[in-house]
Parts: C-alpha cells; structure tokens; sequence
C-alpha cells in the first residue's frame, strides 16, 4: 500500500536529525513539523524568522506574524526575527541544513520543476529557486505520479526549472529514491509496493 | 530638519511621476504599507514600475494599484494570490519580472548599499539566468544580478522616531528595510511615532539616515490566511 | 544539540589547524574575541591567515598572535596601532592584505550569504583596484570582490541564549556579525548566556544559525584611547 | 594671516546643512564638530553608529562605545548601533551627505592621497576609500604645505591613491578652493592671504 500524505510527511521527518535548521515548502512538506518527535529542530520560515512555532489559539492571531505560506503562526522561545535580506543570506550562504519541498517534477540528473506551468499557472518561484540553490540537502516530497496518471520522475524536466541538479532525495507516495551518479536510486519502497510497480510508474533511469 | 509629515498625501507630496520606479516592502499582506499605496492610488500616477515581493490581493495593497492600471510592470517573486493580476498578464497588459525571492531581497539591499551588482547561485540554469551573464568561482556557475535603484521606496515600520529611526514587529519586518534602503527617497508609515530616545539605540533596525519621511496612521493589517489550532490539541 | 562550552579551549577543541582562515570580529579593542585569541594562542597552531579590520595592539588582542608569529597573513584596512606588526611587515616576515574597511566588512557578509562576488566603486583606480575586474555599471567603473569563506569565526557578542541568538552591544557590534557570517564554524564568547525567551525576538542581531559554539567569561575589554570632558565644559 | 586649525574647522563647518549626515574624519576634520552651532547635523562613526555625541566625562568611560578614532564617546538621544556591513552599506550607497577628511596631497582632477607613504608608514585606508568613493561631498581639511614648504595641491598624486577624482573642495589654511573642469578654482581666501601666496603656494593649475 502506497504512502499516504501523513506517511509521506512522517517518513520526510526520518531526515531530519538533531540541531539542524530546516526549512519546509507549502503542501505536504508543512506537514513534517507534525512528526520530528523530541529532535530538536528548528524550522526556518523564510519572510524572516527561525523557530517557528505551531498555529496559534483562534482569536490570538496576529497579523505580523505570519510565515512563508501567510498563514498565521506563534513564535517559540528561541524564536528571531531579521529581514528578508538577511533570511535569504542564510538560505544562500548554506547555513540551512535541509529543505523539504513539493515539486512538479524532478528529474534524474536531480533538475527540479515546480514553479510554473508556461501560460496556465503563473505564481512564480518565491523563494524556492534560492533554497534550492543555498540550501544543503533538498528533499523532495510528491506523489509519484500526476493526476493524469504520468509519471513526474522523468528523464528530463519538461517544465521551466527551478534548478539544475539540485534535488538529492525523492520521497514519493511509492518509496525513496536518491539522486546519484547516472539516475536514480531506490533506497526504500513503501508497504507492500514493489520494485516492478515503482520501475513502471518512473521514466527517470533508474540505477 | 523636519521628516514627519501630516498623512500620507502631504508625504508623497512632489515625489510621485509617472513612468518612476517605486520599491514596496511587505510580505503577502503582512507589513505593507497600506496607507502610502493609497495615497498613490489617488494620486493617478500611472505606468509605474513596482518592485515588490507580491502585488497584495484583488482590492487590497498593491492589488488597489493593479486594479486602476496604474502600474506597468511588477518586479515579484510571487503573485499567486492575486486574480487580477493573473489576468491583465497573460492578458499582456502587464510587464512581469520575475525575480527569485532572495534575488530580489539583495538587489534592493545592494542597491542601497551601493553594489551595482553581485554574482549568485540562484537560478543558474533556469530561465531566470537567461541573457544574465555567467561566472564560474570555485568551479560553481554564478549569474549576476544588478542592485535595484528605485526612485521611491514606500515601506511599513511599527514605530518611529522624529529621525527616522525605525523598529519594525515580528514579520512584518521582511522587506521593509531592504526597500527602504534602495529609493533615492523613502516615505514610511508607521503605527507610532515615538519620543527621541524612547528607541533603544541597540535596537534600531533601520536607523533614520535611510528615511526622508514619516507618517503615522491607523492600520487594518488584514490577515491573508487565519491558521489556528483549538485549544483541545494542547 | 549543545552548543555551549565551558571554556575557550574547548569551544576551540578540534577545528584549528596550521594554514587555516580565520574571521575574526572587533574593532580596534572594542568588541574582540580576547578569550578566543588567548586560547589560540595557547594552541600553537600556526601559519594563520586573518582576516580581521586591525591586527590589535602589541601584546593584545590580535597582537598577541604577532607577537607569537602565528600569524602568516593579515586581511586587514587599519594596522596602525601595532609596533610589532609594522616591523613584521616592513621585514617581509608578514604578508598583508589590505582591504577598504567596507570592502572587508561586505566580502565577509557575502561569503557568509552565498555570494562569491559584488561589484564596488571604492578602490577604483588605486592599488586597491590592480590585477582585478573592471566593470561598467550606468557610466562608472566599478571593481570585482570576492567573498570571504573563513574556516573559523571567532566573534565576541555582549549576551546569548543556548541557541546562539546574539546580541551585541553598542559599538562593540562592529565586524562581529560579518565575521560571524563568513565562518564554516562560527566560536563566539560573550559575558553573559541568559535563558531562553530572555532576549526579544525582535532585538537578536544574529541568529542562532550562525552560531556553532559559545562560551561564556571575563573580559578585559581595554580600552584603546580614552578621550574624555571634564564636568566643566558642559 | 592663514587659518589655523581651528579656523579651518570652523570654515568647514560652514559646508554642513541642516539635516545632513556627515562623517568627520580624524585630526582637523574631528574639530569640525565644534563648530556646526544650532544645525541639525548627524554624525556618522563608521565603526557603526549615527548620532556620535561629545567625550564622556571623566569616570564615565564605555569600552564598547567608541568612534572610528578608537575615542570614547558617548551616544545621542537620535542614536543608533549597526554592524559594520551596513555601516559602509550607507557610506557605498551615497546615503552620507558630507565627509570632510584629511589628506596628503590632492591633484587638480580631485585624485586624493591619505592612506600611505611607501616603504615609510603602512597604516591602511581604514574606511577613507570606502568614504571618498561614496559620499556625496567630499572635503578636504589640509594644511597648503607640508612640513618641509612644499604644496600638497599638485599637478598630480605621488604617493598612492585613496580615490581618483573624488574631491570636490579643499579647505586649507590659505582658502577654499573647488575642483572644477580643469583644475582648481579659488572660491575665497584666507584674511590677508593673497592670491598671489596661494597661487605661489600651489603647484596644481589654478582656473
């Protein structure tokens, strides 16, 4: 049985190890936060703050807290705050151990699509093309496949890029592979999904 | 030496023209200020360049400034949440720059700091880099990226003093002091305008070098997205 | 994750080697890393290359480590206040670099930010300028510099939490934050590790993040020059 | 009769307007502060702070409050502290309105010397490139001769150069003179200074 988005978000988390900064994109890599347990992480929100901490009671929102997503959240007692210049240094100059994003595609060279679809979907890339770039480790976590069925491990990128060779892990609803020399790596199926499944649903070589 | 101005009218007042390019701070809705983009709104000004992280919503922010065509060209990283805006651009009635978050946040910052441009990683290999000019440091690909030079930035603070110091709360800090510090003149708005030497001096985020006027004004800070938890999870 | 250490030896325990780049914060006296030298020097390590806005005086601070011979190069833009260095230099026994002080205060921020290289006006056609990259920004000549990516920080801060969010304290702030950046480890000593949630989110100067390692002690904190009124004239 | 040092201050002091930023270099420049009466100047210390106040009474002495002169000082109710990044950020970005500075020669096209003597005094620019290349105005306080007789206004720099064609005026304790197409032009002279002195003073062309 394939992974659902809550055993997606929980087996992400299994990256995640004590002490880092990590960063999590919109969608099923929020969710991470729900499973890192006692690891002492601590979530980069990148309008400007480290230490994020979890939605607030209703009725204590305030409108000058808010993270990436515009969502309202609280602060923790670690918590600070600096200005988009400075968050961006971070995520640039490699200080953020992990980012764990949703993605349109990947592809097995490790290039990463998930910003728009030429003349359907025009949101641009926000911060995704800097975290992709700066950030150590990028994990991806997506379905295996669209809603059409098709694969999104390709050979190559159909979509415009939002970096080259960049992904390093693949967490899909059918297991993990990782980005190595020559394509793609099985590294774990989920539950009962096997080898021949995963092959038949990937175009992106796998190695 | 007197920056404070009544409203935001009287501060905009001789600053505005078209065609100029104007450099916003915010985040979403979050920091924006609110109150400038109105007083350009009724200005009429028109064919404005707007460098912003997003263009606020349908009918509020910058999304009011979209809805009058007043401006020409959005340099974002991000307009998702706005349909108008989807709109008049795949319609091709507005110029879009995208710019990758981080990108844009240190080109304002470079701008103001005097770089005309700097080399990074983001966006190598992808459209972004396009016609950008490559240079390898260290065996990795680098595009450059030019300081934006606006002719106006209108930014948000939380509090002020008559000199321009400025602290800004919590998120809302974001962008603001990068588009501050990349405008030839820089208006902010404010929610208290606060005696000399009630700023700690350690904690100024801004100092007042890089701000030309003041306001301050009643703010409706409207939350884009209300996330709560009931309190039965804790 | 325990980033507090005992004392200096220890914060230092495993990340010096001979040849190694170390930013150092400070400037002048205000605001050094003296626990930090002192054990570095205890260390013997050796050929080191700083990179740090002076070198100290004789016999403190950075001197310390001339005195020593550790040091193999400096990255500085003001030497001098230092006897020993000056001797050293003018005997060739001591390379230096001299770096504008903004030059060197923004080549530290952008190794620290993931940019290899800005474009600046200072130095432009002096000495500063020769052997490196010309470009042309809107009519005026402008000069390549490159990031700053140090092996170690040593920075001094006024207080942390166990999580290494720093505040500084007056001018003692200086190159410390830059420094800080630049680091692939960053080993800060301050006079004071509070609680968490004792120091405002919105009052940090530098992030956890950029902190590996602290230390808590006594500082001398000398002062250079004391220049003073008497009650008189006021 | 030639200015002496306070006099040239407290010419120089005439070049500030309300409301501008300035930054006082060390020695002559530093007495200017003296002199600026009831204007609304602030004063930049490039080591990270605006709004510079007078020496601290006796006793009184901060070790983390000094200025670029590695003085004790004290701070202004306008005050406030930023790193050295961004000090210079301000100073690059043409944010200061004035520097008045010191130097050792200065030629006809504005090219300024006042960092080093070779092989003789290694001290370093400290800020003084990063001043000259990015303030709007810059000033020199200097006396017309050095110490052996001979003019610091000349045809061009011997000694290594801190900025070329960064100058705009010179104060020195025969006049004022402007940079200009051209050469030098003499903008007033000092009481009983005649232009003839100055002129014989000045190696530099006199427009």
């Amino acid at each position: 049985m394939p992974w659902d988005r809550n055993q997606m978000a929980e087996r992400a988390a299994q990256e995640l190890e004590d002490g880092m900064y990590v960063n999590l994109g919109i969608g099923i890599p929020t969710l991470v936060a729900n499973y890192v347990g006692d690891k002492d992480i601590t979530l980069q929100s990148e309008n400007g703050m480290l230490g994020m901490g979890p939605f607030p009671y209703e009725g204590e929102e305030d409108p000058d807290l808010i993270n990436a997503g515009k969502q309202t959240i609280t602060e923790l007692n670690r918590t600070s705050y600096f200005d988009s210049a400075m968050s961006f240094g971070m995520i640039r100059g490699g200080k953020i151990a992990a980012a764990i994003l949703g993605a349109m595609e990947v592809a097995e060279n490790g290039d990463l699509a998930n910003w728009m679809i030429p003349g359907k979907l025009v949101k641009g890339m926000g911060g995704a093309m800097d975290l992709v770039a700066g950030v150590e480790k990028v994990v991806v976590v997506m379905d295996h496949t669209n809603k059409a069925g098709e694969t999104k491990l390709l050979k190559s990128c159909t979509l415009p890029l939002t970096g080259t060779g960049v992904v390093d892990r693949i967490i899909t609803d059918l297991g993990v592979l990782d980005v190595v020399e020559g394509g793609l790596k099985i590294v774990e199926l989920a539950p009962d999904v096997t080898e021949d499944e995963l092959r038949s649903k990937t175009e992106a070589t796998i190695v | 030496m007197q920056k404070v101005y009544p409203n935001a009218k009287a501060a905009l007042d001789g600053l505005l023209r078209d065609d100029m390019l104007i450099a916003a701070g915010g985040f979403g809705l979050c920091g924006i200020p609110e109150l400038l983009i109105d007083a350009v709104v009724e200005s009429g000004v028109k064919n404005l360049t707007v460098a912003s992280n997003n263009a606020g919503v349908d009918g509020f922010g910058l999304g009011k400034l979209l809805d009058t065509r007043q401006i020409k060209k959005m340099m974002s990283s991000y307009v998702g949440e706005n349909a108008e805006f989807m709109r008049q651009y795949l319609a091709g009635e507005l110029e879009l720059e995208f710019n990758p978050q981080g990108t844009l946040a240190e080109r304002m910052r470079a701008g103001g700091s005097g770089i005309p441009g700097f080399y990074t990683k983001t966006g190598y290999g992808t459209q972004i880099g396009e016609g950008k000019e490559v240079k390898v440091f260290n065996g990795e690909h680098y595009i450059l990226e030019e300081g934006i030079f606006a002719d106006l930035s209108i930014v948000k603070a939380w509090k002020a003093d008559d000199t321009g110091n400025l602290v800004f709360r919590k998120t809302a800090r974001n962008f603001n002091p990068p588009a501050a510090m990349c405008g030839k003149v820089c208006v902010v708005e404010v929610e208290e305008i606060v005696e000399r030497g009630a700023l700690d001096p350690d904690h100024i985020h801004l100092p007042g070098i890089y701000v030309h006027r003041i306001i301050q004004g009643e703010h409706e800070k409207r939350i884009e997205k209300v996330t709560t938890r009931s309190r039965e999870d804790a």
